[in-house]
Formats: structure tokens, C-alpha cells, sequence
């Protein structure tokens, strides 16, 4: 019986994803090095640094788990940024701005949904399809209307702090919570699992397949267009181009934080500590004064040897 | 035998995944290119066109290989910026291109190690040694420059027999990567590998005795020379070393792969197939140039014809 | 008689050479093409893309004027080159990529009888017809002496850096170096905030809460400035000296707050320039072979009559975009 | 006669489960040796480390008296092993011929696939197993008995002289594992050692010289069949005798539940006509596809009829149903489905046992709704079905092929239904646990449900069966009390037709 207790640790040990271990690592080493650093309110402010990948990843692991992707994120940021900024819409209150953004980020994601689930085209293209058509988009408009301020209340509002927690990082919180909730608690959380696993084995048990691929996609959408907003309101001013690095970088989050496509080990918290050792990492080397090529190199070591980690780790027996 | 031919050509009853609609996609715009453009046909612009395709055509050729076992690489765009910065080093090409293949090479197997003996799943595996491999990049070559040997610039903007050299370039790759592909028991055990994990049956293949961790690594290192040969191309293109002209290479790579009809998740894919993914790229970017179109709605228009491309090659099984 | 490609444009005193008049003399009418380096990478990249197209709609004599955009990659520079020879246009601008990466297709284009001229980034070899450039280095030295001067020759700065690998960076880098020379100030950080303002927000935010303890900040220009200086609002501490690029919202933001800065000049009227230069050889005009483009920073006097309330955040300045587009564009209620 | 192979005291542990303590197993040439036992006795296990899957934690493996350890699968094939193994593993994006001769390709020229030598070979190899498939065709285009054949073609083909076929015949009819037996019988007499797993007893004796039984992962002993019978094999398996395999049949039925109304499986075909009744367990026997798969799948929409309704008390469904949500329409209307391909279809194999039952309890109720924990069925699912598992957390790929079957009974028993529509009931189950499945069917009829059952074993629809309706060219011809079918009557009925 101990025997087996133990071995139920291990196995649970060996399932930490590598994203909390490289997360305590570089705590530990700001925290010897930096000591200064370690004040809540500073981290807060980092944390806010993060929060559009943070949202952005909620999507990207709740469709990963049912094998898909979703790259289209950095198009849903940018022309969520442009029309904010722009003057299109002039007098448009906070609110409209809001729902138009919520509007935008279900219609994507619908879309890529549909296209994946029903017409069963590739995920990675159709998605990186979808946003090279909203930055060309957002370029076709800009050279009639080049981008200009945000509102300054979106400037205002993301300055704000809640219990002492800035807004936005609250937000990102609250919105992994119900993540998690709504994964581990709900039916659909189940058919998540289920799709993920084997796909016609859940038809066979009754899910609804087709429904859950594109519920995950639009969820991803909502979250794509929660992150343009909070990014949006971060910059104060208008762009005419986003990373494309922004959705790559959501996805290694989501992996390093244990979840790959159709497992979820990593659950939703997996993927937070993912977000939170890409800022940690960025802070590190920022106030080291790490020049650019160290960076690179260093950022590429640091994941790779916290992914064979976990990988020589969690290798079959 | 009629049917079976037919078959082949829509891609069904076999594995080559859906390359006949992008072909048919490809002739469309050819078509409609020569019908509005002078210029579109002139044999200069062919060449031209062909020239333009190649470091798309070798590259995505090579990441082909590690679609096919449902890997993915990420790190071709370093590879090939890496390549440019070791050619411009300055000395002599016996020399130097030897060790730009030798270095991809290494690189291709780091990748392939870390991925079957380490258990990292591809995308962060190449995805750290693309920064690790751009990161030595702006080492070597902070900011573009250098001089590249001219026997590599010649080999690029010569002609033999008044055709120029990058059609020979051309042909070559293609009789290499035939060979590897579907000469070779190599070819096949990839797809039995990729078919192996795309079905959830990651051992079958490893079961029926292949050596699937070395064909997985070798994967890698294919994919990471031809990556290095498409630099050698660039290198001789732009006369220079640089630091950032692979950079994003690799998303235009798999574009061009999944276009071709290859599934992302493994053991449905074939040459020709991505050929024509990237020749369709090579096309627009080509065609949209000679047609005068606005930068302002490029993009907009490259991201539709993908879209329609790929959504109507819709497929049996949901997935990547 | 003198073309006068754009104020503060000047041929070179030394090393100079004549591009004989009559050399590419043709009659009209006349198609020019362009070669843009990035037309969607920032909003000032936009403005150089519509300030060209204007000054070729100015001009009746140009039947066609082809913008092609590299989107800061070589390689489609390299054909759109290619393709522009290809059409068999009359003149070629080329905002080039890189200082190499185009060398040899702009050397096919001068073999093939049709003048380059090359503007906003210097190329290695002298391949091009005429070229008119915008000192990166005298960019950056115009930013570096001004902090010396606030400095008093003494200090601690930060050096908020461009796009990792562009020559425009190491050039502007290098004009600061010069000015550093022989002065006792030292650079205690350097990241590089690509020209992009949320980068810029994030890397000095950072830099902010790991040691406020700042005399002077040198910021390459575009929209860096502008975040750095919001960092600082943000935290409700004295904004230190630091150098701006000729933004509107910058611009604003400087009358507004009163921090000590300079404004270096690098207008997008270039790509009217260019323009102009391409019709002067294309009329048989003699031209210099290179003209600098190295006029002195703004101060807050300059700046305020410049500044315009009415317009947003993304102007850049000088402007030569009339009243109309100026408004269609950029107009804010 | 000197033995081939010789294991000797082989022990296994998986994590914490030990799958094999200390087993011998000797293999002589020219014998075909049964290996029996309860599902999860370590049968395959024993088998793939005889095949290089496995490594063994202790014992020695010797061949012709030399001692070989096998660090992979291509050590045991190049030491002359071929293997079938009981989970079908063939690739489904590789031709026939590719999946034959993978690992072991002919070359020609510079080491290039010689495809028309290959192909040519792989025909001859079907040929010899009576089928006539071309070798070029894709796996995924194949049937699953097809499938089967092609694995044991491969396995048979090789250039071997141990063969090992693990539970070969758990997709075959009863003329298609004649055809094997021929094979085999061939295999012997050319003094190849061959393993023989199977769980249908009339296999065993029809084939095998000798028996060797495990238990528990333990040896329990080997011995000549010639001294055997059924019922003495039956206890050496399941340590006690099995009075009787088969549970009574009903007594009385109920009213119709199911009602199949002029129902076309294509335009050629004749319509008919079916019901089911309360209580009642219902046959649909004939030769290999002859349409009773087809009918169905056409009810859960995944075959798409030329006509027909499909009632269930009041409702009327009409067919073709969709592709998408015919299951789900099927079991809202309390009609569960139970697809016979437990690996590809059925079972989440990476998933706990309890996700792999419950998930179609879950699946009946709102997305939003919370996901209840039901402990209660799962306890009482692995109870009655006596899964063995390392407990409800296990995954379910970690138990053997039986068990993993009961699980996925399980879910459809647990889901509450009152019509089961079930492709292969016991397909690789040990007799013994094949028992307790028919008992709980009968359990679930008696207390008012109904089932349609499909199998490739006639004795099985015999025994469990209250009716049986035989199927010949996607039509119906023939109905018949099970009582008083025999494998001959239904033969008959199926070809006079
Ligand atoms: N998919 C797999 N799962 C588990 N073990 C594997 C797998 N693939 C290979 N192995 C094990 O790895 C070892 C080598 O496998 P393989 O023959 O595929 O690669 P290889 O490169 O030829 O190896 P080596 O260099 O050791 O000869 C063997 O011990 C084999 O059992
Ligand atoms: N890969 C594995 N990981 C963990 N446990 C395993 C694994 N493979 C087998 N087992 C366990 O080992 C035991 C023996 O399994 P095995 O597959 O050998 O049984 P079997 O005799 O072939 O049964 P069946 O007749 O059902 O096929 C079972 O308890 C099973 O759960
Ligand atoms: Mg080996
Ligand atoms: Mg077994």
C-alpha cells in the first residue's frame, strides 16, 4: 500500500508542469538578485505587463485541448486597437467600444470554429489565414484613416486598482478562475476532455463535437477580444501592426504550462504560471541589462531546459 | 487502372492529402495573370518567378519532412538567417559552406534529440532554438553585411546554356528530395511514423521494427539543411549576411506546406504537393506586384486567397 | 539651375560627383516606381507611403506611380525590384531593407538603364543613381549633444534602442556614441524598444521600478518617447531630459508637460523628395550624386508652431501633405 | 522434441502492477500452443515481451538454448519473432503492401522501395488467405475483418520461425477463422512454433496441441489439450467450474419498443421490417456484411439508407439520420449505441476508467450544467462488471483488452437506456467474464429493456438470444426463435435466401 501511495506521488509530482518550476526558479533568483523587486506593488505592475497574453492564453489552451489552435489572436488585437484608436466611430462611448469588441472577438471566433469543425480545414492555417486578413484589413483602413489615441478613459480605467490589485491583473485572475471552474466543473468541461482524448469515441458517447470545437473557438474569440481591450487600453495610442509573435508566444505559454494538443495536465493554472514566466524572464533580464543576443539565447536555454525537464520527468516507463 | 488515376489526381485512396485544388488554384492565377499583365509571361518574369520561389520551395520542402511525422519546426527561420551571417564571414567557400551545413545539421539533430529522446514536444523544442540560433545570429552579425564567397552569388544569378542557374537549383532540390522521399525507405517510414502518431498509435510503427526515434532525428536534420541551402540561395540574393531575413520564414514555410495539402498532424502530405503550396505564394506575391495592386490591400488580398484555398479543402478528420 | 529636393536637403561638399544632365532624359509621360521598405511597420512609414503618392499625383507628367511594399523583408525587396525592372518603369525610388540585402538588384536596375534613387537608408556600395539621405548618425548626435549640453558632460542615462539589427539603430547609436565622446556620461542601460510604443511602456516601466535614479534618457525616436515619458507620468516622478522624434502626440504631449527634450527632424517628405528627384533626372536636370539630409533638432519654440491640436497622435513632422489630406487623414473631432 | 523458445521465470511490473510473476513458457517447432486465461492474466504481456515490446524485470529468454535479451521489436523480428498483435495496429495512411513489408521493404537501385516486388508479394500473400484485396489500397479504406487479415497476412508472412498471434480471430466469422485455421495448420506442419491466443474454446481445440494457462499473472500450468475438455480448461482458468456460460432466456415479453418500419438499406435493396420488444434480446446473424451493420449504423446516422422510420414508444424518427447528432437524437430518445471498435471509437484510452463511464451520463445533459461526480454508478459499474483496474483513476489503456470492453459496456449500462444497440457485446473477453456480460444483459432486459445484438460468434447469438433474424443481401431473410436456432438453420437460412 505505501507502495503504491508512493507511487501516486510521484505520479503527481512528475505531472507539475515545467511552467511552475521555471516560474519558482526565476522568483527565487529575482529575488536574490533583486531583492528590491520583490514588493507586491512592483510585481503588480509587471503582472499588468502580461495581462493580454495571459487572456489570449485562456483561449489558446481551452483549444488546444480539443486539438486545435487558434493564431488568429494578434488580427483580433489589432483591428480591436484600430478601430478604438482610429476616430472612426467618433463619440462612441466606452461601453459601445466594449461591445463592439466582445462583437468582433465572437464573430472570429465563430467563424474560425465553423470552418475547423464543420468544413475540417486546417486549424493552423485557416486561423493565421484569419489573421492576415484582419491586419490587412486594419492596413487597407489606415491608409484612408491612419490610427491615432485611444480614449483616454481606457488609459484611466486600466490605471485603476481594485483591493489593491491593479484592474487588469484582477481581471486576468478572475477570468482563469472561471476558466478553471468551467473546465473542471461543467459538462462541457468533460466533453472538452472528451474531444481532446478521441474524437469519435465522444461521438460515440453522445457529445456533441462539432458544438464543443466551435464553443472553444468562440471562447477563444471572447478572449482574444478581452485581451485587444486591455491591451488597447495599455498603449494609449493606435498601431498598425502587432507581433505575429503574440499567438506563438501563447501557445509555447500553454505547453510549457502542461497542457499539448488534446491533453490538459497543466489545467488552466499550468498556463498562468507559463504567462507569468515569460514576464518574470523579460523583468530578469531587463534589470540585469542582459544585451539583446544574451536574451534571445538565455530565454531559448531557460524554456528548453525546463521542457526536457518535465519531459525526461514524464517519460513512459 | 483509369479510376485509380483519376483517384490520384483529386488525391483520394492515397495519402498525398488535397494538392489538386491548390494546383488548379495555382493555374487560375497564372491564367488570370497572363490574360491582364504583359509582362506575366515574358520569359524573364518566369524566370524571375522561379527565382523568387526557390528559398520558399526549399524551405518548405524541408519542413515538410517534419510535418509528415506530425513535428513541426520553428527554428528554419534562425537557420536560415545563421546561414547568411557564416557566409559572410569572409574566406573561402570550401570552407565556409561545409560548416554552414555541418552547423544546420547539428542543429537539426539537436532538435531531433531533444524531441524523441527528451520528450519536449516540438513547437517549444524549436521554438528555444530559434531564439538560441537567432540570438548567435546577431552575434556573429549584429546588423546585415559581410561579403558572401562569389562562386555562391554566381551560383544564383548565372545562367548555363542561357538558362539561369536557379532553375538548376530547382531541379536539383526536387531530385533530391524525391529521392529522399519516395526513393528511399526513409520517405516511407516517415509516413508510417506520421500515421502512427496522427492515429494515437505513437508505437505502431517503432512495434513493426522501425527505427522511428533515429528517422525522427534524421527528419530534423533534413529539415534543417535544406532550411541552410535556402539560406545559401539568400545569401547569394542579397549579397550579404543578415540577421533578421529568415525571420517569420518558418510560418511562410508551413503555409506553404499545409496549402500543398500535407496535414499538420502528421503521415498525409507529398512533394508535389508543396511545390504547388508555394508556388501558389510565390504567385501572388508575383502576381500582385505586376498587377499594381495598392501595399495598402496586399495583404488583405494574400490572407483571402489563403482562406479560400484553404477552406475548400475541407477534409475527413477534424484537426491541426 | 539648383533642384531643391526638400528643405534642409544638401548636396554633398565632399566626395561628391555630377549625374551629367540629359543622362536619363525622357519625355513624358512617365512611369516611376517605388520600392518601400515597410509600408505597414509604423505610422510614420504609412505617412512617407502617402507623401509620396501625393507628390506623384502633383505631378501630371507621371501617368503611373507603382508603391510596392517589402514589408522589411529582403527577399521581397529583391523582387519587387525585380519586378519593377520587369514592368520597365522609368525610374526606381528604393527605400532599402538593409544597407546590402538590395545592392544587387539596384545594380541590375542601373544595367538595365533605369536611375535608382535611394532615400532613407544608406546602401553599401555605389551602385544607385542619386541618393539622398537622412543622417542617421547626425539623428542620433543631434539627441546625444543635446544631453550632453543638459547634462553638463555628466550623468547617468538610459538608451531606449530601435528594431535589433536594423542599420537605422546602429547608425543613430553611433551618432550618440560620437556625441559621448570625451564626456563623463555613462549609459547605464540599454534595451531596445523597437520603435513601438507598448514595448517601449514595458521595458521602462521596468527599468523605472529597478532604479528610478535617472539624469537623462536618449530615445532612438518614433513612438518610444512618447511611452517612456508616460512611464514616468505614471509614476508621478519628474520626467528626466530626453530626446523625441517629430510626432504630433509627442509633440502634445511635450507643450503640455514641459520636460526638457529635443526634437530630431527626419520628415517623410522624403518620399516627396524622392519623387522630385526622379522627375529631375527623368527631364534631363543635372543632379549631385549624393545629397545629406541632416537639419538641426526642434525646440519646444519650433515645436509649437508645428504642434496641431485638430490632428491626431500620428503625424509625423515636417509634413508636406496639404490642408485637405492632412485633415482627411488625421482630423479628430 | 527440443524446445524453440524457452521463458523462463518472466516477471512484469507495471508502476505498481504486476502483470506477470515468474512465468515459463516453452515452445516446441511444429506445435501450436494455446496461451488462455482470465482477461488481464498477462497473456499479451507475456507475448510482447517475447516480441521486444516489453522488457522483462526478471527471467531470461533463450532461443534454441541461447540466451537473447530483446532491447526492442526489431531485435525479436531480426531473432526470427513475428508477432500479431491483440490491439490491431496497422497504419492506416500506408498502403496493404506498405504495412506487410514496413521495416523489412525490398530495395532495388540505390536502396529505392522496389513497389512493384512488394505489391506482387503482398498479392500473392492475400491470395494464399483467400482474399483478393489489391495491395495498393489504403489501409483506412479497409473493414476491420479486412484489417484483421491483412495484419495476420503480415504477421504470417514473414520470414519467421516463432509466430505469435494474439487474439487473431476476435474479428472474424466463423468462415473466416477456418481460413486462418488452415494457415496455421500449414505454419505447423512446416515446424514453426506458433502462439495462439483466443477466447473462444472451440478455436482452442480445433487447433492447438498444447495449453498453457495464466493466472493472475501467474502460471498456472501447461498441458497437452488431447487430455483436456472445455469444461476442465474452463476451471483451470476461472478456478472453479462454469455451470452454465448462457443465462436463461426471457419468459415473457413486453410491448414493442422499437419499431423499424419499411426500412431500404439501398435502392436495390428489399425493404423490411423489424420489432423489439420489452425484455428482449434480438439476433441479427448471416454472413459477414451482408447488411446488419449497415442497419445499425443507419440508426445513429453514421450509414445514410435509401428509406425507412425508426420508432421508439411514441416517436417517430425518420431515416437517414444526421451524421452529426444521430447518436445524440438516439439517445435522448434512451437508445444507446455500442461501436465494436472499442479502441477507435469507444474508449478515451488516455482518460480515467471513470471519465471512460460516465461520459455518457454527462453527455445527456445541458453544457453548463455542473458535471455531477456519479460515484455511485461507477462503483457499482466496476462492481458488477468486475473490471480489473488499479481503481476508477486508472487510465483505461492500462487495462487488458477485456476489461477494457466491460468498460465500455459500462458506460452504456450506467447511462440509464432502455434500448442497447450493440455491435460486438464480447469481443476479446475471457469466458468467464463473457458470462457475467450475458448475465447483466439479462439483467438490463429484465428489468424492462431491450437489445439488439451483432456478433461474428453464432453460438453466442444462440445462447443469448431470444430471436434470431438472419440477413443475406441487405434484406432480411429469416426470423427465428433462438431456442431453436443452430449454426447449421441460421447457415442455411442465410443461403437459401
Ligand atoms: N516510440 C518509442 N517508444 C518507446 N521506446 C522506443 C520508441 N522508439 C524507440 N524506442 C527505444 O529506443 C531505442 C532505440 O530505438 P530505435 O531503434 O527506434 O532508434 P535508434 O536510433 O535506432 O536507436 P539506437 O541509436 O539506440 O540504435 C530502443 O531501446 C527502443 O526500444
Ligand atoms: N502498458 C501497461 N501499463 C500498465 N499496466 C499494464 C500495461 N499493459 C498491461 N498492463 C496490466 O497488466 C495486466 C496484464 O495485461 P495483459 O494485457 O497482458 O492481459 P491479457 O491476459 O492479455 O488480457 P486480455 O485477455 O484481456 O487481453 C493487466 O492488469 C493490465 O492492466
Ligand atoms: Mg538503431
Ligand atoms: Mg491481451
Amino acid at each position: 500500500m505505501a507502495m503504491i501511495l508512493a507511487d501516486k506521488t510521484w505520479q503527481r509530482l512528475r505531472r507539475i508542469p515545467p511552467s511552475y518550476l521555471v516560474f519558482a526558479a526565476l522568483l527565487l533568483t529575482l529575488w536574490v538578485l533583486r531583492p528590491h523587486m520583490m514588493n507586491p506593488n512592483i510585481l503588480g505592475i509587471f503582472i499588468r505587463q502580461i495581462v493580454p497574453l495571459g487572456i489570449l492564453v485562456l483561449g489558446q489552451l481551452l483549444v488546444m485541448r480539443v486539438r486545435s489552435i487558434d493564431l488568429s489572436g494578434g488580427g483580433v488585437i489589432l483591428l480591436i486597437n484600430y478601430y478604438i484608436s482610429s476616430g472612426l466611430f467618433p463619440g462612441a462611448s466606452m461601453m459601445t467600444f466594449v461591445a463592439m469588441a466582445i462583437a468582433t472577438g465572437l464573430v472570429i471566433g465563430t467563424f474560425n470554429g465553423v470552418m475547423i469543425a464543420k468544413r475540417r480545414v486546417s486549424a493552423v492555417i485557416v486561423t493565421l489565414a484569419v489573421s492576415i486578413v484582419l491586419v490587412g484589413f486594419v492596413q487597407y483602413l489606415s491608409s484612408g484613416k491612419p490610427p491615432g489615441d485611444v480614449p483616454a478613459m481606457f488609459a484611466a480605467l486600466y490605471n485603476t486598482k481594485l483591493l489593491g490589485i491593479p484592474t487588469p491583473v484582477l481581471l486576468w485572475i478572475v477570468l482563469t478562475l472561471l476558466m478553471s471552474l468551467f473546465l473542471a466543473r461543467t459538462v462541457f468541461g468533460r466533453a472538452v476532455a472528451s474531444v481532446g482524448e478521441n474524437l469519435s469515441a465522444a461521438h460515440f458517447s453522445g457529445v456533441a463535437v462539432e458544438r464543443t470545437v466551435i464553443v472553444a473557438h468562440i471562447l477563444a474569440g471572447l478572449m482574444a477580444a478581452l485581451a485587444a481591450l486591455v491591451q488597447t487600453a495599455s498603449i494609449a495610442v493606435g498601431s498598425v501592426r502587432v507581433g505575429l509573435d503574440l499567438p506563438i508566444l501563447a501557445v509555447a505559454a500553454t505547453i510549457l504550462g502542461g497542457v499539448v494538443f488534446g491533453r490538459g495536465e497543466g489545467g488552466v493554472w499550468g498556463p498562468f504560471f507559463g504567462v507569468l514566466s515569460f514576464a518574470l524572464l523579460f523583468i530578469l533580464m531587463t534589470t540585469l541589462g542582459v544585451d539583446e543576443p544574451g536574451k534571445l539565447i538565455i530565454q531559448g536555454f531557460i524554456i528548453l531546459l525546463a521542457a526536457i525537464f518535465y519531459g525526461v520527468r514524464s517519460a513512459k516507463p | 487502372m483509369k479510376p485509380s488515376y483519376l483517384k490520384w489526381l483529386l488525391g483520394q485512396g492515397s495519402r498525398q492529402g488535397l494538392w489538386s485544388l491548390p494546383l488548379f488554384i495555382a493555374l487560375a492565377i497564372a491564367l488570370g495573370l497572363s490574360l491582364t499583365t504583359q509582362q506575366f509571361t515574358s520569359t524573364g518574369n518566369l524566370f524571375n518567378l522561379i527565382t523568387q520561389a526557390m528559398p520558399l520551395i526549399i524551405t518548405a520542402i524541408g519542413q515538410m519532412f517534419v510535418i509528415l511525422i506530425g513535428g513541426l519546426d520553428l527554428s528554419v527561420g534562425s537557420v536560415i538567417s545563421l546561414s547568411t551571417a557564416i557566409l559572410a564571414l569572409g574566406g573561402p567557400a570550401y570552407v565556409l559552406i561545409p560548416a554552414v551545413f555541418l552547423l544546420a545539421a547539428l542543429i537539426g539533430a539537436v532538435n531531433g534529440l531533444v524531441v524523441t529522446r527528451l520528450n519536449v514536444h516540438p513547437i517549444i523544442a524549436t521554438l528555444s532554438m530559434q531564439y538560441i540560433v537567432l540570438g548567435v545570429t546577431r552575434i556573429l552579425r549584429p546588423v546585415s553585411g559581410g561579403t558572401v564567397p562569389d562562386i555562391v552569388i554566381a551560383s544564383v544569378s548565372g545562367t548555363l546554356l542561357g538558362i539561369p542557374l536557379p532553375v538548376f537549383w530547382g531541379i536539383a532540390v526536387l531530385l533530391l528530395s524525391w529521392k529522399l522521399l519516395h526513393g528511399a525507405r526513409f520517405g516511407l517510414h516517415l509516413f508510417a511514423i506520421g500515421g502512427g502518431i496522427a492515429s494515437g498509435m505513437e508505437k505502431v510503427a517503432h512495434n513493426f521494427g522501425v527505427a522511428e526515434r533515429r528517422n525522427i532525428l534524421l527528419a530534423y536534420v533534413t529539415c534543417s539543411c535544406f532550411a541552410a541551402l535556402a539560406g545559401v540561395f539568400l545569401a547569394g540574393r542579397i549579397v550579404s549576411g543578415d540577421p533578421n531575413v529568415g525571420l517569420l520564414f518558418e510560418l511562410d514555410a508551413i503555409t506553404a506546406v499545409a496549402i500543398g495539402g500535407t496535414q499538420l498532424s502528421g503521415g498525409v502530405g507529398s512533394l508535389h504537393g508543396t511545390v504547388i503550396g508555394a508556388l501558389v505564394m510565390a504567385l501572388l506575391a508575383n502576381g500582385m506586384n505586376l498587377t499594381n495592386m495598392s501595399p495598402f490591400i496586399q495583404t488583405t488580398v494574400k490572407g483571402a486567397i489563403l482562406l479560400l484555398v484553404v477552406g475548400l479543402q475541407s477534409r475527413k478528420k477534424m484537426g491541426l | 539651375d539648383e533642384v531643391n529636393l526638400l528643405d534642409g536637403v544638401t548636396a554633398r561638399a565632399e566626395g561628391n560627383s555630377t549625374v551629367e544632365a540629359g543622362k536619363f532624359k525622357k519625355d513624358p509621360p512617365w512611369v516611376i516606381g517605388m520600392s518601400h521598405f515597410g509600408v505597414n511597420a509604423n505610422t510614420w512609414t504609412v505617412q512617407v507611403a502617402h507623401e509620396s503618392k501625393a507628390a506623384a499625383a502633383k505631378d501630371k507628367r507621371i501617368s503611373k506611380f507603382i508603391l510596392l511594399d517589402a514589408g522589411f523583408d529582403q527577399k521581397k525587396q529583391v523582387a519587387d525590384i525585380e519586378d519593377l525592372i520587369a514592368q520597365k518603369v522609368d525610374a526606381i525610388i528604393v527605400q532599402p531593407v538593409t544597407s546590402t540585402s538590395a545592392d544587387a538588384s539596384i545594380a541590375k536596375a542601373v544595367a538595365a538603364g533605369i536611375p535608382v534613387i535611394v532615400h532613407t537608408g544608406r546602401i553599401e556600395t555605389d551602385a544607385f543613381t542619386t541618393e539622398i539621405q537622412g543622417g542617421a548618425e547626425h539623428f542620433g548626435k543631434v539627441m546625444g549633444d543635446f544631453l550632453v549640453k543638459e547634462l553638463g558632460g555628466k550623468g547617468n542615462i538610459w538608451v531606449l534602442r530601435g528594431l535589433a539589427g536594423h542599420p537605422e539603430d546602429t547608425n543613430r547609436y553611433n551618432g550618440l556614441l560620437q556625441s559621448l565622446k570625451g564626456t563623463d556620461i555613462k549609459i547605464i542601460v540599454e534595451e531596445h524598444g523597437d520603435w513601438q510604443y507598448d514595448k517601449t511602456k514595458k521595458v521602462c516601466e521596468t527599468l523605472y521600478l529597478n532604479n528610478p535614479q535617472v539624469d537623462g534618457i536618449w530615445s532612438s525616436g518614433a513612438d518610444m518617447t512618447r511611452a517612456c515619458v508616460d512611464v514616468f507620468k505614471q509614476f508621478g516622478t519628474p520626467i528626466p531630459p530626453i530626446s523625441g522624434e517629430g510626432n504630433n502626440g509627442f509633440f502634445g504631449q511635450w507643450i503640455k508637460d514641459g520636460f526638457k527634450s529635443i526634437s530630431a527632424e527626419y520628415s517623410p517628405s522624403q518620399g516627396a523628395a524622392g519623387i522630385r528627384a526622379a522627375v529631375a533626372l527623368l527631364e534631363g536636370k543635372a543632379l549631385m550624386k549624393h545629397y545629406d539630409y541632416n537639419p538641426p533638432g526642434w525646440d519646444l519654440e519650433k515645436v509649437k508652431k508645428y504642434y496641431r491640436e485638430d490632428l491626431s497622435a500620428n503625424v509625423w513632422w515636417p509634413s508636406e501633405l496639404t490642408e485637405e489630406q492632412l485633415k482627411e487623414l488625421y482630423g479628430v473631432k | 522434441m527440443a524446445s524453440l523458445v524457452e521463458m523462463s521465470n518472466i516477471a512484469k511490473a507495471f508502476g505498481g502492477s504486476i502483470a506477470l510473476k515468474s512465468v515459463s513458457l516453452a515452445l516446441t517447432p511444429g506445435s501450436v500452443h494455446a496461451l488462455m486465461g482470465e482477461n488481464g492474466a498477462g497473456k499479451s504481456t507475456l507475448m510482447k515481451i517475447l516480441a521486444g515490446v516489453h522488457q522483462p524485470d526478471a527471467g531470461e529468454i533463450r532461443i534454441k538454448g541461447e540466451r537473447v535479451t530483446f532491447a526492442r521489436p526489431k531485435d525479436a523480428i531480426a531473432a526470427g519473432i513475428s508477432t500479431v498483435f491483440q490491439e490491431l495496429s496497422l497504419l492506416p495512411n500506408l498502403t496493404i503492401a506498405e504495412n506487410m513489408f514496413l521495416g523489412r521493404e525490398p530495395t532495388g537501385w540505390l536502396g529505392t522501395v522496389d513497389y512493384p516486388t512488394m505489391n506482387q508479394l503482398a498479392e500473392r500473400a492475400l491470395a494464399e488467405l483467400g482474399l483478393s484485396l489489391d495491395p495498393r489500397t489504403l489501409v483506412a479504406d479497409l473493414t476491420i475483418a479486412e484489417r484483421q487479415f491483412v495484419e495476420i497476412a503480415h504477421g504470417i508472412k514473414a520470414d519467421a520461425n516463432v509466430f505469435i498471434l494474439d487474439e487473431p480471430t476476435a474479428a472474424l466469422n466463423a468462415a473466416d477463422v477456418e481460413k486462418l485455421n488452415r494457415q496455421i495448420r500449414r505454419l505447423r506442419d512446416a515446424g514453426k512454433a506458433i502462439v495462439y491466443i483466443s477466447h473462444r474454446m472451440d478455436e482452442i481445440f480445433a487447433i492447438c496441441d498444447t495449453v498453457t494457462v495464466l493466472k493472475d499473472g501467474e502460471l498456472v500450468g501447461t498441458k497437452p489439450l488431447a487430455q483436456m475438455t472445455p469444461d476442465r480448461l474452463i476451471a483451470m482458468m476461472v478456478g472453479r467450474e462454469l455451470k452454465d456460460l448462457f443465462p436463461p432466456r426471457a419468459t415473457e415479453l413486453g410491448e414493442v419498443v422499437l419499431d423499424i418500419r419499411d426500412f431500404r438499406i439501398d435502392a436495390a435493396a428489399k425493404s423490411f421490417s423489424l420489432s423489439l420488444h420489452k425484455g428482449e434480446i434480438i439476433a441479427l446473424a448471416g454472413l459477414e456484411g451482408q447488411g446488419q451493420q449497415k442497419l445499425l449504423r443507419a440508426l445513429v446516422g453514421l450509414f445514410q439508407p435509401a428509406a425507412g422510420t425508426v420508432s421508439k414508444g411514441g416517436t417517430t424518427l425518420p431515416l437517414p439520420a444526421s451524421a452529426a447528432s444521430g447518436i445524440r437524437r438516439l439517445q435522448a430518445a434512451r437508445i444507446g449505441f455500442i461501436p465494436e471498435d472499442r479502441k477507435d471509437e469507444g474508449l478515451f484510452l488516455g482518460l480515467p476508467v471513470s471519465h471512460n463511464i460516465t461520459m455518457a451520463l454527462h453527455a445527456g445533459r445541458p453544457s453548463l450544467a455542473l458535471a455531477k461526480p456519479y460515484q455511485r454508478e461507477i462503483a457499482e459499474t466496476l462492481a458488477s462488471l468486475q473490471v480489473k483496474s488499479a481503481g476508477s483513476e486508472a487510465p483505461v489503456a492500462s487495462l487488458s483488452g477485456g476489461n477494457q470492453q466491460k468498460v465500455l459496456l459500462g458506460r452504456y449500462l450506467a447511462a440509464d437506456m432502455d434500448v442497447l444497440l450493440i455491435e460486438e457485446p464480447t469481443r476479446g473477453v475471457d469466458i468467464g467474464a463473457k458470462s457475467e456480460i450475458y448475465k447483466l444483459l439479462r439483467r438490463f432486459t429484465a428489468k424492462g429493456g431491450a437489445a439488439i445484438v451483432l456478433s461474428r460468434e453464432t453460438i453466442e447469438l444462440i445462447g443469448l438470444c431470444d430471436r434470431i433474424y438472419v440477413m443475406h443481401a441487405n434484406t432480411l431473410v429469416g426470423e427465428m426463435p433462438a431456442r431453436e436456432a443452430t449454426e447449421h438453420r441460421i447457415l442455411d437460412a442465410a443461403l437459401v435466401a
